[in-house]
C-alpha cells in the first residue's frame, strides 16, 4: 500500500500511508493512538474505501471495494475490537458468512463442527464448539476470532491488538503458531502497543505518525529507543517514572471479602498515598473484587471498611459518596457512552456537583472539562465532539479525568493502559503518581508485568479466585509473581 | 360511493354542508352518508364528509376545522353523546344550524336531533323474539364496542324483554355474552369458543348485522347450521338481507337511514332558506324485516 | 430438583401454557374437547401465521406494525379480484406477491435508507390501511367464497381430519423453522440481530437479510390475510386492526428479545397458543368482557415475569 | 450554502413543517387565520403532552405503550368523580397523581424487574383498559363540566387570549425544557439511553430515573386525558385508544432516535405540530377521509427519509 489518503468529513486521518509486506513475513504495524493504524488496514479490507492511493498485492495494482473484495484475495483480518455474536456458538461464530452447506443447501453442521474442532485445538482451545460465546472468557473469544482467520486459509493475516486481552501462556502459544504459518508462507501485519512483543515475534516494522509512513525499519537492525522516538516525534527517557513516598495510615481494608463462584476470602489494606497492583491471569476474578468493592455487584459475604469504619456499599453511587472512584477495564462497554460528547462523559459522575438550585451550571462545566483536557493532556478537537471519535488512548484519558474530578480518596484502575500507546501510557503513569503524591489510595489491576513492576509499591497475585499472595515491590519479579499467578505458591 | 370533500375546487359558488360521520369503517353508515349526500346535491349544496374513525375525540377538531372552511351548516352523526358539545355550541353560537342524525348530542340550542330509537329497536327486537318463539330458549347475547350508546341502548332495551332478571315474565336465558365490537372477525371468533361450550343454542343477537354475518359464518364452519339457531341482527344491512335470503340468518332490526339522511338535508335546507324550524327531536322508529 | 430447574429455565412460557390449560379446562370440561382444540388452532393461524414473520423481523432487532394493514390490503385486493370474476387459484397467489412487495418496500427503506423499522411501519401502516380504504371505498367485499371452492378450503377445507389454516400453521412452522435453524439466511437473522456491524464485517449481504425478512413478514401477513377472507367469507376493509399487537405479543412472549439476536421460533408458537387460549378460554370460562381485558394483561404480565425469572 | 447546510442538518423537520405550512395556506387562505391557528394548537395540546412524556421515555430507550390506556382510566375517574360530586379541584390533582402511580407501576416492572419496556407497557395497556371498562362498567360519565367550572377551562378557558390548553402545552414545554436539559436527571437520561451500564458504573442512580420517565409519561398521559374529558365534557371508556402511536410518531419524526440516547423536545414539538398541521390541514383542503390517511403515512415517511438525509 502505498501513498493513502483517506479523510472523515473534514479531519485528513491517513496523509501519505503505506506499508510493504514481503512473503513469509511478521511485519509489525506501530504508531501513536489514533496514528491511523487501523484506518490503514481497514482500507486494506474493504471496510472503508480510500479517497486516493494505490494498493498493490503480488504487484499487481487491485481495488478493493468490499469486504468480500478482501477475503476474495485471502486476506483476513483480526479487528482491534472483539467481534463476536455472544448469543451464538463457537462454531457458529467462526462460521458466520462462509457456513457449509450440504447438498440441499441447508447448513451442514457436521463438517463445520469437526473443522473447528481442529483449528480451535491448534489454538489449544479444547472446548466444545457447540458453547455460547458468551459463556467463555474474554480471552478465548479473542482466540476464536483468531480460529476464525484461520479457517480462511488466508495469504495475508492482520491482527490488530490480539493480545490485548490473552494471558501469557496464550500469547506464547498464539505466537508460536504465527511463526508457524509464517514458515508455510503466510504473512501477517501485527500492531500492537507492547513493545516487549513486537521484538519477541516480528521480522520487520513500519512506524506512522499522524497518518503519514514515518519508516520501515529490520527489527534486528533498530531498537526500542529508536522505535519510540519514531513514533512520538521525541525521546521519551524512563518508561515507568515512579515517585517514592511514605504511605499514610490504612484507607481501605477488605476482610474476608466473598461472593461465590467469582472470588473467596479476598483480604487486603491499601494506604493513603501507596499503589498496590493487582496482578494475575485473565479470569482469576480481579475485576470481580473491584466491581464489588464498588458496589455494582453485591458481595456474598466479607468486610470492607474505609477509614477504619465498616461500610456497607451496594451501589456505585454510595461508592462515589465514600470517595471511591473506578476506572472500568472495558472502556467501550463500561467506561464511555460513546455517542456522548468528550464534556457530557467527562462530567458524568460528579454532575451533582456542578448544581445550583438543581440547575446545571454549564459554564463552569466548560472550564472545568477545559482545564482536565489540559491537564491530562487529551488530544480532541473541541469538547463537544463525540467521545466515540477519538482514539483509544485519548479515551482512556477521559475515563479517567471523568473520575479525577470527583475527587476520589480511593481510586481503582482496572486494565488502566489497555490498547494505549507507549507516549500516553507515560503520562498516565504520571496522573497516577501524582494522585500518589496528593494521598490518594490506589489499586490498579493490570495484566502487563512490567507495568505493575515498575509503578506499584506492593503487588497482590490471584489465582483461580483467590488473593494468593501480597507481594512487597522489592521483593517482586516477574517470575515470582508469574509462579503464584499460574499455581498459587511455591 | 360519493365521499365528497375534495370537491372544494369545483363548487365555488355553492353553499357547503359539514357531514360528520362517527365511522365510516361500518359499511353500514355508507346508506347514511349517501342518503345526505345525495339529496345534499340534489338541493344544491356541496357536501364535506368526515370519517371520526371511530374515535370520538376527533370529532371535536373536525367541526372546529369544518367552521374554519365557511361551511353553512352541520349535520353530525356523533360518536357519542357528549363528545362535540363544547365544539357544536360555538358552531350555534355562529348561528349554524346543526343536526345530529342517528344520535343525540347533549347541548342546547340544536335544530333538530333526527336519532333512530335504540332502546325502542332492542325491545322490538325482545319482543320480535317472545311472538316467535313462546316457550322460550337459550340466548347468546353479542355485544358492539363497549361503552357506546348502540351497545348500551340495544342491549338494553332488549335484555330489558328477554332477560328473566329485568322481566320475570321472560321464558329466555341468557347463556352467554360476548363481545364483537360491531365487526365480523371478533364476532366470528367469539362465536367459535361459544360453539365449543354450548351444544345447545336457540337464539343469537348479535348487535349489529356485520357480527350477525360473523356469526352465521361461525355456525356454518362448525358444522351446526341445521341445529335451527335464529340469527338476529340490527340496521338492515344489505349483507343481513342477503343472507335472510339464503335462509342462514332470521331477521334485522332496520334503521330508516334513507329516510334519516335525506330529511337532516330537507330541514337543514328549509331553515337555510326561510327559517322554518322542523321539531326538536325526531325519534325514528326501527322495524323488523326478514324481506328486501 | 436441579432437573427441574433446567427444565423450568429452558421451557418457563411452556409451564404457563399447561398451567392455563389446566385451570381453563378444570373450569370447564368443554375446553379440552377436540372440537376446542381444533377450533382454538384454526383460531391463532392467523395470528400465527403472522407471528411467525415477525419473529424473523424481531430477531434481526427490527419491527413490523404494518403486518396488519397487509393483511387488511391483501384480504381486500383478493375480494375485490374473486368478485370481479377472476378465479380464486389465480387471485390467491396474486396477493401473496402482493403482500411479499409490501413487505419489500418496507424491508428497502428499512435497509437501504437506514431508517427506523418502528416509524417506517409505522407511517406504511397508516399508508396500507388507507389504500385499502381508497380502493374499496369503505365497502366489504361480501359472499366471496361461494364461487371460489380454493379459497372456500383455506378456512372450511381439512386434510386428515386437520383443519386446514391449521395445517398450513404447522406447515409454514416447519419450513421457517428449517429457514431459521438450517440456513445461512438464518444465521444472518441471528448475526444481524447480535450485532449488524459484526455481520457486516463478516461480510454477510446485511441489506439483503434485513430487506427479506420484511418479506416474509409481508407474504405471512398476506397468507393470514387469505385464510381470515376466508373464514369470514368476506373482506372487511378494517380488518387487521391491531393485529400486529398481539403479533409482538406472542413473539415476545415466547421470549424472543426485541433486541434482536436471541429467541426461536418454537417460542413463538407457545406464545400463539398461550394467547390463544387465554382468548378462547375466557370465552369458555364465560368471563365477563369487562374483565376480560384485564386478566388477559395480567396473564401477558406474568408470563413474561416467569420468563424473565427463569432466563436469569 | 455551507451556511444552509448546516441549517438543515439541524432542522430537516422543521423545514417539513413550513412547506406543509406554505402548501396548505396556498391551498386555502383560511389556514393561517388566527383562529385557525390556536385551533391547531388546542387540537396538538393533547397529543403533545404525552409526547413529552413519550420523549423521555424514549430517549432512555424505552417505550410507554400505556400512555392512551392511562388517559382512558384517569379521564373515566375525573369524569366518575365529579359525577359523584368530588370537586373538580380535588378530583383533577388527584387523577394527576394517579397517572403518576400508574406510570410507577410501568417503571418499576421495567426498571427493578428488567422487563422489557415494550411487553410490559402492552400488557398494561390492556390492563388498564379493562379496569377503564371495570370502574365505569362501560358507561361513559357525561356532561361533567356543568358544576365544574376548573375543568371547563382546561379546555374552554383562555388566559391573555391564549387558548388554555395551549397555555399548559407550552408551560409543560418549558418546564420538561429546564428538567430534561439543565438537570441532572436530564443528562441522567440521555445518559441511560446512550449506554446504560455506563450510566450506572458512573453513579447515576440509573432504577430511579428509569421509573421516574415512566411516572412523568403517565402524569402527562393523564394531564392529557384531563384536557380530553374537559374538551369532550365527557368521559369515554373507549378514550385514548390509538394515542400511543400518534404520540411516538411525533417523538420519532423530532428526530429523537428510538434506540435512546439521541433527542431533543424542541423535535418534538414540531413532531407534534407536523401532525397536527397535517390533520388539520387534510381537513381544511377537503381532502376525503379515505385518502387522508393515505397521505399522513406518506408525508410522515417524507419527514423521517428527510431526517435521516440530513442527519447524515
Ligand atoms: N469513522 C470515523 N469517523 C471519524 N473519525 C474517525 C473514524 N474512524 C477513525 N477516526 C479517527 O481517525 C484517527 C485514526 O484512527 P485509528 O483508529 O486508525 O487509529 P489507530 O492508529 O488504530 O489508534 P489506536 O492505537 O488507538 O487503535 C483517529 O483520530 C480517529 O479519531
Ligand atoms: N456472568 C458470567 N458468566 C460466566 N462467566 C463470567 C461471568 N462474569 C465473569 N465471568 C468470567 O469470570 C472470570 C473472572 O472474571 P474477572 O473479570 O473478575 O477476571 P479478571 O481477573 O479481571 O480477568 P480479566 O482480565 O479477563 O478481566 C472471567 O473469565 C470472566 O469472563
Ligand atoms: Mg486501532
Ligand atoms: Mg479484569
Amino acid at each position: 500500500m502505498s501513498k493513502i489518503n483517506k479523510s472523515f468529513g473534514d479531519v485528513q486521518v491517513l496523509n501519505n500511508a503505506g506499508i510493504t509486506v514481503k512473503e513469509k513475513e511478521i511485519h509489525a504495524l506501530m504508531g501513536e493512538n489514533g496514528a491511523g493504524k487501523s484506518t490503514l488496514m481497514k482500507i486494506l479490507t474493504g471496510v472503508y474505501s480510500k479517497d486516493n492511493g494505490k494498493i498493490l498485492i503480488n504487484g499487481e495494482e487491485q481495488e478493493i471495494s468490499s469486504i468480500k473484495d478482501s477475503e476474495n484475495k485471502k486476506i483476513a483480518f483480526i479487528h482491534q475490537e472483539l467481534n463476536v455474536l455472544n448469543e451464538m456458538s463457537i462454531v457458529d461464530n467462526m462460521f458466520l458468512g462462509k457456513e457449509h452447506k450440504n447438498k440441499f443447501g441447508l447448513i451442514n453442521k457436521k463438517s463445520m463442527i469437526n473443522l473447528a474442532k481442529g483449528k480451535l485445538q491448534l489454538l489449544g482451545l479444547d472446548i466444545d464448539p457447540n458453547t455460547l460465546v458468551k459463556d467463555i472468557s474474554v480471552g478465548n473469544q479473542q482466540l476464536v476470532e483468531i480460529a476464525k482467520a484461520l479457517l480462511m486459509d488466508a495469504e495475508l493475516i492482520i491482527m490488530d491488538e490480539p493480545t490485548a486481552a490473552l494471558t501469557s501462556k496464550e500469547i506464547d502459544l498464539l505466537f508460536s503458531i504465527t511463526r508457524n504459518l509464517r514458515d508455510k508462507g503466510v504473512s501477517f501485519i501485527y500492531i500492537s502497543h507492547r513493545m516487549e512483543e513486537i521484538f519477541e515475534l516480528c521480522d520487520e516494522i513500519t512506524i506512522m505518525r499522524d497518518g503519514k509512513f514515518i519508516g520501515q525499519k529490520k527489527i534486528s537492525e533498530t531498537s526500542f529507543d529508536e522505535i519510540v522516538s519514531m513514533m512520538v516525534g521525541y525521546d521519551l527517557d524512563e518508561r515507568f517514572p515512579r515517585i517514592e513516598r511514605e504511605p499514610g495510615e490504612v484507607s481501605l481494608s477488605v476482610q474476608n471479602l466473598t461472593k461465590k463462584g467469582r472470588f473467596e476470602n479476598v483480604n487486603f489494606d491499601v494506604r493513603k498515598g501507596e499503589i498496590l497492583g493487582f496482578s494475575g491471569l485473565m479470569g482469576s476474578g480481579r475485576t470481580d473484587v473491584m466491581h464489588a468493592i464498588f458496589g455494582s455487584t453485591n458481595a456474598d459475604s466479607g468486610k470492607i471498611s474505609i477509614d477504619g469504619k465498616e461500610v456497607k456499599i451496594t451501589s456505585p453511587i454510595v461508592a462515589k459518596k465514600l470517595g471511591i472512584g473506578f476506572i472500568t477495564e472495558d472502556r467501550k462497554n463500561e467506561g464511555l457512552v460513546l455517542d456522548f460528547s468528550v464534556r457530557d462523559n467527562t462530567v458524568l459522575p460528579s454532575l451533582l456537583s456542578f448544581t445550583k438550585k438543581k440547575l446545571i451550571k454549564d459554564g463552569e462545566i466548560t472550564k472545568v472539562v477545559d482545564e482536565y483536557i489540559k491537564k491530562l493532556n487529551v488530544r480532541t478537537a473541541s469538547q463537544s465532539i463525540s467521545v466515540g471519535k477519538l482514539s483509544g488512548g485519548n479515551q482512556q484519558k477521559i475515563v479517567i479525568a471523568k473520575w479525577l474530578i470527583t475527587k476520589p480518596k480511593i481510586l481503582i484502575l482496572d486494565e488502566p493502559t489497555r490498547g494505549v500507546d507507549v507516549g500516553a501510557k507515560k503520562e498516565i503513569y504520571e496522573i497516577i503518581n501524582q494522585l500518589k503524591q496528593e494521598g490518594v489510595a490506589i489499586i490498579i489491576v493490570s495484566s502487563e508485568l512490567p507495568e505493575i513492576l515498575g509503578i506499584c509499591d506492593r503487588v497482590g497475585v490471584m489465582h483461580e479466585k483467590k488473593l494468593v499472595k501480597i507481594i512487597d515491590r522489592k521483593e517482586a519479579t516477574q517470575e515470582k509473581i508469574m509462579e503464584y499467578a499460574t499455581v498459587g505458591g511455591i | 360511493g360519493g365521499d365528497s370533500g375534495e370537491g372544494s375546487g369545483g363548487g365555488e359558488g355553492k353553499e357547503k354542508i359539514a357531514l360528520l360521520m362517527a365511522d365510516l369503517g361500518n359499511p353500514f353508515f355508507h346508506v347514511l352518508r349517501d342518503a345526505v349526500v345525495n339529496q345534499g346535491e340534489e338541493l344544491g349544496y356541496e357536501v364535506l364528509v368526515y370519517d371520526g374513525q371511530n374515535d370520538a375525540s376527533k370529532q371535536p377538531s373536525q367541526i372546529e376545522d369544518a367552521l374554519q372552511k365557511g361551511v353553512s351548516a352541520i349535520i353530525i352523526n356523533p360518536g357519542d353523546e357528549s363528545s362535540t358539545a363544547n365544539a357544536l355550541e360555538d358552531a350555534i353560537a355562529q348561528e349554524i344550524p346543526v343536526v345530529t342524525v342517528d344520535r343525540s348530542v347533549d347541548v342546547e340550542g340544536v335544530l333538530s336531533y333526527l336519532v333512530t330509537d335504540n332502546l325502542k329497536g332492542g325491545k322490538l327486537v325482545g319482543e320480535w323474539l317472545q311472538e316467535k318463539m313462546p316457550e322460550g330458549g337459550k340466548v347468546i347475547h353479542i355485544e358492539g364496542v363497549i361503552g357506546t350508546a348502540p351497545q348500551r341502548e340495544r342491549g338494553g332495551g332488549f335484555l330489558s324483554v328477554i332477560d328473566p332478571k329485568e322481566n320475570p315474565d321472560s321464558k329466555f336465558e341468557v347463556i352467554d355474552t360476548a363481545v364483537g365490537d360491531f365487526s365480523m372477525a371478533p364476532a366470528e371468533a367469539a362465536m367459535s369458543d361459544l360453539l365449543a361450550k354450548h351444544d345447545d343454542i336457540d337464539v343469537v343477537f348479535a348487535q349489529n348485522d356485520t357480527m350477525a354475518v360473523g356469526v352465521s359464518r361461525a355456525i356454518e364452519t362448525a358444522g351446526r347450521q341445521d341445529d335451527g339457531i335464529v340469527i338476529i341482527g340490527f340496521d338492515g344491512a344489505k349483507e343481513a338481507y342477503d343472507l335472510i335470503e339464503q335462509g342462514k340468518m332470521s331477521v334485522t332490526a332496520v334503521q330508516d337511514f334513507e329516510f334519516i339522511g335525506s330529511e337532516a338535508v330537507k330541514y337543514v335546507n328549509d331553515f337555510l332558506k326561510d327559517g322554518t324550524k322542523p321539531e326538536e327531536e325526531v325519534l325514528v322508529d326501527v322495524y323488523m324485516s326478514d324481506e328486501k | 430438583m436441579n432437573k427441574f430447574e433446567s427444565v423450568y429455565r429452558k421451557y418457563g412460557t411452556l409451564i404457563v401454557l399447561f398451567v392455563l390449560i389446566i385451570i381453563v379446562s378444570l373450569i370447564n370440561s368443554k375446553f379440552l374437547t377436540m372440537y376446542n382444540i381444533l377450533n382454538i388452532f384454526r383460531q391463532v393461524s392467523i395470528n400465527g401465521l403472522i407471528a411467525f414473520g415477525m419473529t424473523f423481523v424481531i430477531l434481526t432487532g427490527g419491527i413490523d406494525l404494518s403486518v396488519g394493514a397487509i393483511l387488511g390490503l391483501s384480504g381486500m385486493l383478493l375480494g375485490l379480484m374473486v368478485v370481479a370474476g377472476i378465479p380464486d387459484i389465480v387471485a390467491i397467489p396474486t396477493v401473496l406477491i402482493i403482500g411479499a412487495l409490501l413487505g419489500c418496500f418496507n424491508g428497502i427503506l428499512i435497509s437501504k435508507l437506514k431508517l427506523q423499522a418502528f416509524i417506517v411501519t409505522l407511517a406504511t401502516m397508516t399508508m396500507f390501511s388507507g389504500l385499502t380504504m381508497i380502493i374499496s371505498d369503505g365497502i366489504p367485499a361480501m359472499g366471496i367464497t361461494k364461487n371460489a371452492p380454493v379459497l372456500d378450503f383455506f378456512s372450511q377445507g381439512s386434510i386428515l381430519g386437520i383443519p386446514f389454516p391449521m395445517f398450513v400453521l404447522i406447515f409454514f412452522y416447519i419450513l421457517l423453522l428449517i429457514l431459521l435453524q438450517n440456513t445461512v439466511f438464518g444465521r444472518g437473522v441471528y448475526a444481524i440481530g447480535g450485532n449488524e456491524e459484526v455481520a457486516r464485517l463478516s461480510s454477510l449481504p446485511t441489506n439483503r437479510i434485513k430487506t427479506l425478512v420484511y418479506v416474509i413478514s409481508g407474504a405471512m401477513s398476506a397468507l393470514a390475510g387469505v385464510i381470515l377472507t376466508s373464514r369470514l367469507s368476506s373482506s372487511q376493509p378494517t380488518a387487521g386492526t391491531g393485529f400486529e399487537l398481539d403479533a409482538i405479543a406472542a413473539v415476545v412472549i415466547g421470549g424472543t428479545s426485541l433486541a434482536g439476536g436471541r429467541g426461536r421460533l418454537f417460542g413463538t408458537f407457545i406464545g400463539i397458543l398461550i394467547i390463544g387460549v387465554l382468548n378462547n378460554g375466557l370465552n369458555i370460562i364465560g368471563v365477563s368482557a369487562f374483565y376480560q381485558q384485564f386478566i388477559k394483561g395480567l396473564v401477558i404480565l406474568f408470563a413474561i415475569i416467569l420468563d424473565r425469572k427463569s432466563s436469569r
